[in-house]
């Protein structure tokens, strides 16, 4: 009898394997409570805002969010992220059972789900799409989350066998990202190329028409395995760099969702009739970045004077217009094992002349901070830690610089400070605590040079280990080390900003940044 | 005629050297932006291995002279290579992307023209009269004023407010295109248009003052058809160059325009590749607006030519 | 925002009405001149003494006193960071005339005698420099700059040289055509027969009215590279915040253009004052300083 | 070459009532000028303050007669001529006067009527043949322009008229040149253009502003004497404008010499070539060169015409007059023996008048 010890608490599995297979129909209810009631209208074009159009469908090497939330509503990975972020349920798997020594990983199908062109999805196609991601490590791709996976066996149509390297806790959740999503075996006879000029997936729609640069169509797959769903005949996505302009059409009725109004006009598009503005729990976490190769910043003490330094509620204040919370922790309050109670450095200007006192420049310094020139948020962050450390006789020059060269010049250590974010792409810290703390675990510890052997050992020992309780006190202990490390001065958490109109309903940003529009449904 | 126009081969080998040089300096330059394509492509959450394979795959890793040499190779082939950010080949992005920035240009030409004729036959009719001196006050405002920023108070107050038009975006067929891109337009519009009232006033006053303008009044003509037969034409002529060079300058200057109203043209489209690093776009699109500033200085020749008898571009060289 | 052929174009069609409507009157008599000094004058004064008229730091933030509207303490209101907007907006004028005016020196001085030479010598100098100078018009005169400010990062140096590095083809083709046309004047081939050598006659004889000619289009550059600027501002890739500048100002004030209209009018206004003020100043140039050329 | 003034009945042409609007109180038909000034000053009004440029002009042209109105560049003969023909150029005005053509005072007319003279009736030739041809439209199309506004004709109707007037002003192969460009013509071609305009709708009255200046002599000989053959062959009356005597002489009977805006003296060729009586025509005479006397020393006049806006009192040629005395200084001479008003019935006789008080003297050649 295998030990059903998996990682994820025992009662949501079998719940939701009960509920997947007992009542299809009744859709799937979990994680939907909060939703607003009334019964779903078919029909209509959904067309949503957004500041830059996909640049590629290819799910396997895309990295930014535009092309990613687009292509996973064509293509979905086996396992999905609750609508809570925190835990993973099975999606076109029925479930899975995992051996005792914790390597072998057998994951049962559901035996309904089709692509869009009819064809049932099969083992044959999990094995495909898995290994196809896996070889992009080499090509600049999302392969490189997979490298925990050892070899993908296929037991029968609805059976595949994943072994794994090392007892690998996070395994079913980079089974859940979206790069790992389920395309048809050797794409269906079609050359790679070829297959992302119209992919078919499992996903609630199907491919329409793109116009580089200007627009997006997905049209409803009538074969998706959610009987009953998506209610949208079709949703479009179109390219509106301006977010005034955004906002206006939005006032004026020509799109129904605005994919991120600023934060400034968001209370205004609240109180506006036949405007619904909402802040959608987010794993988004702002915090400025030290450079410790470039002095004084390996100095600790500097870099826990200027988290003092900082007035986070002001920044909320002015930046986000009250729509945050001031960070404590290298974890967002959305992602699992985030520990609420880990003190980090907050707003105390005695403390942080302290700190300033006993560090190697006692008497301030003068130093600079690259940011991303266009990016509104950013600068105005810049200016007021500016004014900020001014206090404490910090003179911080501000250095705006196109996006892609402020990213070259972090990449290359040629800055002192920065401003930077995360947000997680999978239910699990693992990803992100990786590429922060762990110097090779690929980005030189998030391109901040921070090394502390003690933070090291505790993340690779939380990445084996599968009991939740003793990875949640390894990752509290991690949370707490590297808060007083300060390696990061951690800013704000702040939600994902959406406005659309009344008409829209059941419309859900999880925290992962992504959403359901299988659920969607247009009133008139 | 035919033997007036025998100029045009040799614009057209003139013209060779300008679009490899355009070539030429789009090409370093953009290879000097600091941040190469792959930082642009793979964003903040890159590792430096994922960095390093992506330049290979990109063909980045070879030395500049040999991704020069295969561009003009590609070049001469007629293939613009492959967008980095797309993963498509870039001529269909380009070719995506003409029609609406020239149906943008083409309309606002129009409303320029619509604009500028009738003011500068205002104005050139009462020199230095209140109604003159009143066209050319608004020909300074109108070169005074951002281009955005006139963009922002139309859609401020046409789109939001009166709700006449849509704010910014593109139709799907040219009727509906009238509708979409009649605030932009009229925007460049604005901005060109004093350069055409300058042009037009001026030369219509001089000649007005001609003789041969004396000579027909001598004979009885007056008002519309004096205008007509005798004033328009001669008036045109040194503003079909303005037009000409404008055409050009509109084509590649109207980037500002088309972020504030959302108009997926080639400004947007140059716009996002110097941003993504995508040279082979960078490149197609520069190459273009070179190519087309080239054809539209050859055809503002030939309109020169077909307008004014006098002129004989084979023999004089144009200075 | 437009480039200098286009720029160029509008100047030469003014010159050619000048040369016939030229007035003789005293300079105190031309009014565009007159306007044009009063105003460009304030503005200038304006920058000077910011120090003095401005009531506030234009970069002190209140972050408890955000997007106010007009008040008797904020005449214009504050910006989101609490900043006093009618403070910017004088200091603003700092940067922008500043740049305005000196972005305007290298491309005049370098194109100019660039210009001279070709026109005067011709030949294959002539040739290659005209080639050149075609592609720089070729060349989409706002990626052009953006690419160098890209390049050079941000900041007023880059800026200078951004728009340096684009704008001086437009002063070559204006004095090669003036040296081309006055080479042909009876009075400089009477030079040239009396044995002058050529530096001489390109000096003291071609140089006084053709370079006048350059002037009276620096004015109008200087307009267009006040609205270079602004323009780059707005695009995010002007001059490092918090300095006050009109463009990015009207930047920050777009996000509330539907609640606090002021914030991004006000500078739009500002630069057309300048331009307005700037072009008056050209025309009446143009008027005093084109002599009356061939009949 | 002194040709001998011709002095030419005047006749009706055949005029119809149609053709001119006669006012009421018109003379009868015979002996009625076709053209008559009466008092014309012409000036320019800036604000409260007006300069005069031509001050009580009158004279009168009889039908068939051609009129010459000689005097130096500055004296307001082009801007009379530009008044009768409609043409005055932006800020000059009519302060007072009238001009009647055949009865009618053309300024009283609308501009609609006084348009519908200018062609048929009214034609006018120009100084500069270079600029005063549309560069751009073909010479026989601005040919046949007016025939085609004034005498309705159709557009190949009107090229063949245009076509025939060309061959009539003595233009070789007039059928391909009507389908060349001004530019593409000489100078003396283009003033023949003009000319064939002109006369293409049968003017009554042929104005020229100085025709021949632009054109070199051997060209300005032929051209002048196909006005003339024109002229008589077209019954048209002709009112010459020039600055040189020596084409007064050939072209014209009458002429009146105008000194600063006002007619110094008047009468026919004859009686004003023969003996000048007023100081500034004998100043004429002498500084013009004559192939009848080859070695006569040329006596310039000393001085510049005086500038339109110093209106000094006296005599206006009295500062550069040899013969000046105190009262010249002072009084405005009058130009004696004014013709009466062209109103009252009258006579043509050849008359002549001066405007000077030591008028007699000169011309008993007591005042060399």
């Amino acid at each position: 009898m295998k030990n059903r010890s998996s990682v994820l608490p025992m009662t949501l599995i079998t719940v939701g394997a009960l509920l997947l297979s007992g009542c299809a129909a009744a859709g799937n209810a979990a994680g939907s409570a909060d939703r607003q009631g009334g019964d779903p209208v078919a029909g209509g074009d959904l067309v949503i805002a957004r500041s830059a159009g996909a640049t590629s469908v290819d799910l396997t090497t895309v990295h930014n969010n535009n092309s990613i939330f687009v292509a996973d509503q064509i293509m979905e990975p086996l396992f999905m992220g609750t609508d809570d972020g925190k835990e993973v349920k099975p999606w076109p798997a029925e479930g899975y059972e995992v051996s005792d020594d914790l390597l072998t990983y057998t994951v049962t199908l559901r035996d309904d789900v089709t692509f869009s062109n009819g064809d049932p999805m099969t083992a044959d196609d999990v094995k495909f799409s898995i290994e196809a991601t896996t070889k992009t490590a080499d090509t600049g791709g999302w392969g490189y989350l997979n490298e925990g996976i050892d070899t993908i066996t296929v037991i029968d149509d609805t059976t595949v066998q994943i072994m794994v390297k090392y007892p690998w806790s996070p395994f079913i959740a980079v089974l859940s990202l979206f790069s790992n999503a389920i395309v048809p075996a050797n794409y269906g006879g079609v050359s790679a190329e070829e297959f992302y000029e119209a992919p078919v997936g499992t996903g609630p729609f199907a491919w329409g028409e793109w116009k580089k640069g200007q627009s997006l169509k997905l049209v409803k797959n009538e074969n998706y395995w959610q009987k009953g769903k998506p209610y949208l005949d079709s949703v479009t996505w179109t390219v509106v760099p301006d977010v005034n302009t955004r906002k206006l059409q939005l006032q004026g009725g020509q799109i129904d969702i605005d994919e991120a109004p600023d934060w400034s006009s968001f209370s205004s598009l609240e109180n506006t009739p036949g405007i619904v503005a909402t802040a959608f729990k987010s794993t988004l976490i702002s915090h400025v970045a030290f450079n410790q190769l470039s002095k004084p910043f390996d100095d600790v003490h500097v870099r826990r004077a200027i988290a003092f330094a900082i007035d986070r509620e002001a920044l909320i204040d002015a930046v986000l217009f009250g729509n945050g919370t001031p960070a404590n922790s290298l974890l967002n309050p959305g992602s699992p094992y985030y520990d609420k109670d880990v003190k980090g450095p907050t707003y105390d200007i005695e403390k942080a002349k302290a700190e300033l006192a006993m560090s190697s420049v006692p008497d301030g310094f003068s130093t600079s901070i690259s940011i991303s020139s266009g990016n509104t948020e950013q600068a105005s962050n810049a200016q007021i830690i500016q004014s900020e450390l001014a206090e404490i006789g910090i003179d911080m020059e501000i250095k705006p610089l196109e996006p892609t060269a402020t990213r070259q010049a972090v990449q290359s250590g040629d800055f002192d400070m920065t401003l930077t974010g995360w947000t997680m792409d999978m239910p699990d810290p693992d990803h992100w605590t990786t590429f922060a703390v762990d110097p090779d675990g690929g980005a030189k510890s998030d391109y901040t040079s921070y090394n502390n052997p003690e933070v090291i050992a505790l993340n690779k020992a939380a990445q084996r280990e599968n009991d939740p309780k003793k990875r949640a006190e390894l990752y509290t202990e991690l949370q707490q080390i590297t808060g007083d490390d300060a390696f990061l001065a951690y800013l704000y958490y702040s939600p994902y900003a959406w406005a659309t109109t009344d008409k829209v309903n059941d419309f859900f940003v999880t925290p992962l940044g992504n959403y359901h529009l299988e659920d969607v449904y247009k009133s008139e | 005629m035919l033997q007036r126009l025998s100029f045009i081969p040799g614009r057209l080998l003139q013209a060779v050297p300008v679009v490899f040089g355009v070539t030429l300096v789009v090409f370093f330059m953009a290879h000097l932006l600091p941040g190469d394509p792959a930082t642009a492509i793979l964003g903040d959450k890159a590792t430096p291995a994922s960095l390093e394979a992506l330049r290979v795959q990109l063909g980045l890793d070879q030395p500049i002279w040999a991704q020069y040499g295969l561009f003009l190779a590609n070049l001469f082939q007629g293939n613009l290579g492959i967008s980095f950010s797309f993963q498509r080949p870039v001529a269909e992005l380009v070719f995506q992307a003409i029609p609406v920035t020239m149906s943008l240009v083409l309309f606002s030409m129009v409303l320029a023209l619509a604009i500028s004729i009738p003011l500068a036959a205002i104005a050139a009719s009462g020199p230095n009269k209140p109604r003159d001196l009143l066209v050319r006050f608004f020909t300074l405002i109108g070169q005074g004023m951002p281009q955005f920023w006139v963009g922002i108070m139309l859609i401020l107050l046409f789109a939001v407010n009166l709700r006449f038009f849509p704010v910014g975006g593109f139709g799907n067929s040219p009727l509906d295109n009238l509708y979409y891109l009649f605030l932009p337009a009229l925007t460049l519009a604005i901005s060109i248009s004093p350069v055409f009232i300058r042009s037009l006033r001026s030369s219509t006053i001089s000649v007005l003052g001609s003789d041969y303008v004396a000579t027909a009044r001598s004979k009885g003509a007056a008002g519309a058809p004096l205008f007509r037969q005798h004033v328009l034409r001669n008036a045109a002529i040194p503003t079909v160059s303005i037009i000409g060079i404008t055409l050009g300058y509109l084509v590649g200057g109207s980037i500002v325009i088309e972020k504030v109203f959302a108009i997926p043209g080639l400004g947007s489209l140059m716009l996002n590749a110097i941003y993504n690093r995508d040279f082979p776009t960078i490149q197609a699109v520069t190459l273009f607006v070179g190519l087309f500033v080239v054809i539209v200085g050859i055809l503002t020749d030939i309109a020169y030519t077909a307008l004014d008898p006098r002129v004989n571009l084979t023999g004089k060289a144009r200075a | 925002m437009s480039s200098p052929t286009f720029l160029l174009v509008g100047f030469q069609a003014r010159r050619r009405a000048k040369a016939r409507s030229r007035s003789l009157k005293p300079w105190y008599r031309n009014t565009p001149l007159v306007a044009g000094m009063i105003v460009v004058g304030l503005l200038i004064l304006l920058a000077i003494f910011a120090p003095l008229i401005a009531p506030y730091d234009p970069i002190a933030q209140d972050l408890g006193a955000t997007l106010q509207g007009p008040s008797a303490a904020h005449w214009l209101g504050t910006d989101k960071f609490g900043r006093d907007v009618l403070s910017r907006l004088i200091w603003g004028a700092q940067v922008d005339l500043r740049v305005g005016f000196l972005a305007v020196l290298i491309p005049f001085v370098f194109g100019s005698i660039l210009g001279a030479f070709a026109g005067y010598f011709g030949g294959w100098f002539d040739a290659i420099v005209m080639r050149i100078v075609d592609v720089f018009f070729a060349f989409p005169f706002l990626v052009m700059v953006i690419v160098l400010v890209f390049i050079l990062g941000s900041g007023e140096t880059s800026i200078y040289l951004a728009i340096a590095a684009v704008s001086w083809v437009s002063y070559v083709k204006i004095v090669r055509g003036e040296v081309i046309s006055a080479k042909e004047q009876d009075y400089v081939v009477g030079a040239r027969l009396g044995g002058m050598s050529n530096a001489r006659v390109l000096f003291r004889h071609i140089g006084p009215n053709v370079f006048s000619q350059a002037i009276i289009y620096a004015m109008s550059d200087i307009v267009m590279n006040i609205m270079g600027i602004v323009t780059l501002g707005y695009l995010g890739l002007g001059i490092a915040p918090p300095t006050a500048e009109w463009g990015s100002m009207i930047l920050e004030g777009q996000e509330f253009i539907t609640t606090h209209w002021l914030q991004a009018t006000v500078p739009g206004l500002m630069v057309v004052i300048t331009s307005l003020g700037v072009s008056w100043l050209g025309d009446g140039l143009s008027d005093l300083l084109s002599p009356e050329r061939r009949k | 070459m002194n040709r001998e003034a011709k002095a030419k009945m005047p006749g009706t042409h055949g005029l119809t009532e149609t053709d001119v609007a006669t006012s009421p109180e018109a003379s009868p038909e015979a002996t009625q000028p076709i053209l008559s000034i009466t008092d014309l000053t012409l000036g320019v009004k800036r604000g409260n303050s007006t300069t005069s440029i031509v001050d009580g002009v009158s004279f009168d042209v009889a039908p068939g007669d051609r009129f010459g109105l000689v005097g130096e560049s500055g004296s307001g003969k082009s801007m009379t001529l530009r008044a009768i023909a409609g043409l005055l150029p932006g800020g000059v005005e009519v302060l007072s006067g009238h001009a009647y053509f055949r009865g009618v005072d053309l300024f009283s007319l609308s501009a609609e009527d006084r348009r519908a003279l200018m062609g048929p009736q009214i034609a006018m030739v120009f100084q500069e043949p270079m600029t005063a041809l549309n560069p751009v439209m073909r010479v026989g199309e601005q040919i046949a322009e007016g025939s085609r506004r004034h005498l309705g004709l159709s557009r190949k109707a009107a090229m063949g008229l245009a076509v025939d007037m060309m061959a009539k002003t003595g233009i070789p192969d007039p059928i391909r040149r009507a389908r060349a460009y001004p530019h593409e013509l000489s100078g003396g071609l283009r003033q023949r253009i003009m000319i064939a305009m002109a006369l293409s709708c049968r003017p009554k009255l042929l104005l020229c502003d100085e025709p021949m200046t632009a054109l070199d002599v051997t060209v300005q000989h032929q051209v002048l004497n196909l006005l003339e053959e024109l002229c008589d062959d077209f019954d048209a009356s002709l009112l010459f404008v020039t600055h040189d005597l020596a084409v007064v002489n050939q072209t014209c009977s009458e002429l009146a010499v105008m000194y600063s805006g006002r007619i110094v003296e008047f009468g026919t060729v004859a009686s004003v070539l023969q003996n000048p009586r007023h100081p500034y025509t004998k100043g004429l005479l002498d500084s013009a060169p004559d192939f009848d006397q080859p070695d006569r020393a040329l006596i310039p006049i000393p001085g510049f015409p005086p500038h339109l806006a110093d209106k000094t009192p006296g005599c206006s040629f009295a500062p550069r007059c040899s013969f000046a005395t105190e009262a010249c200084l002072t009084g405005t001479p009058p130009l004696t023996t004014v013709r009466p008003t062209t109103m009252q019935p009258t006579t043509v006789q050849p008359g002549a008048g001066v405007a000077c008080y030591r008028s007699d003297e000169i011309a008993e050649g007591v005042l060399a």
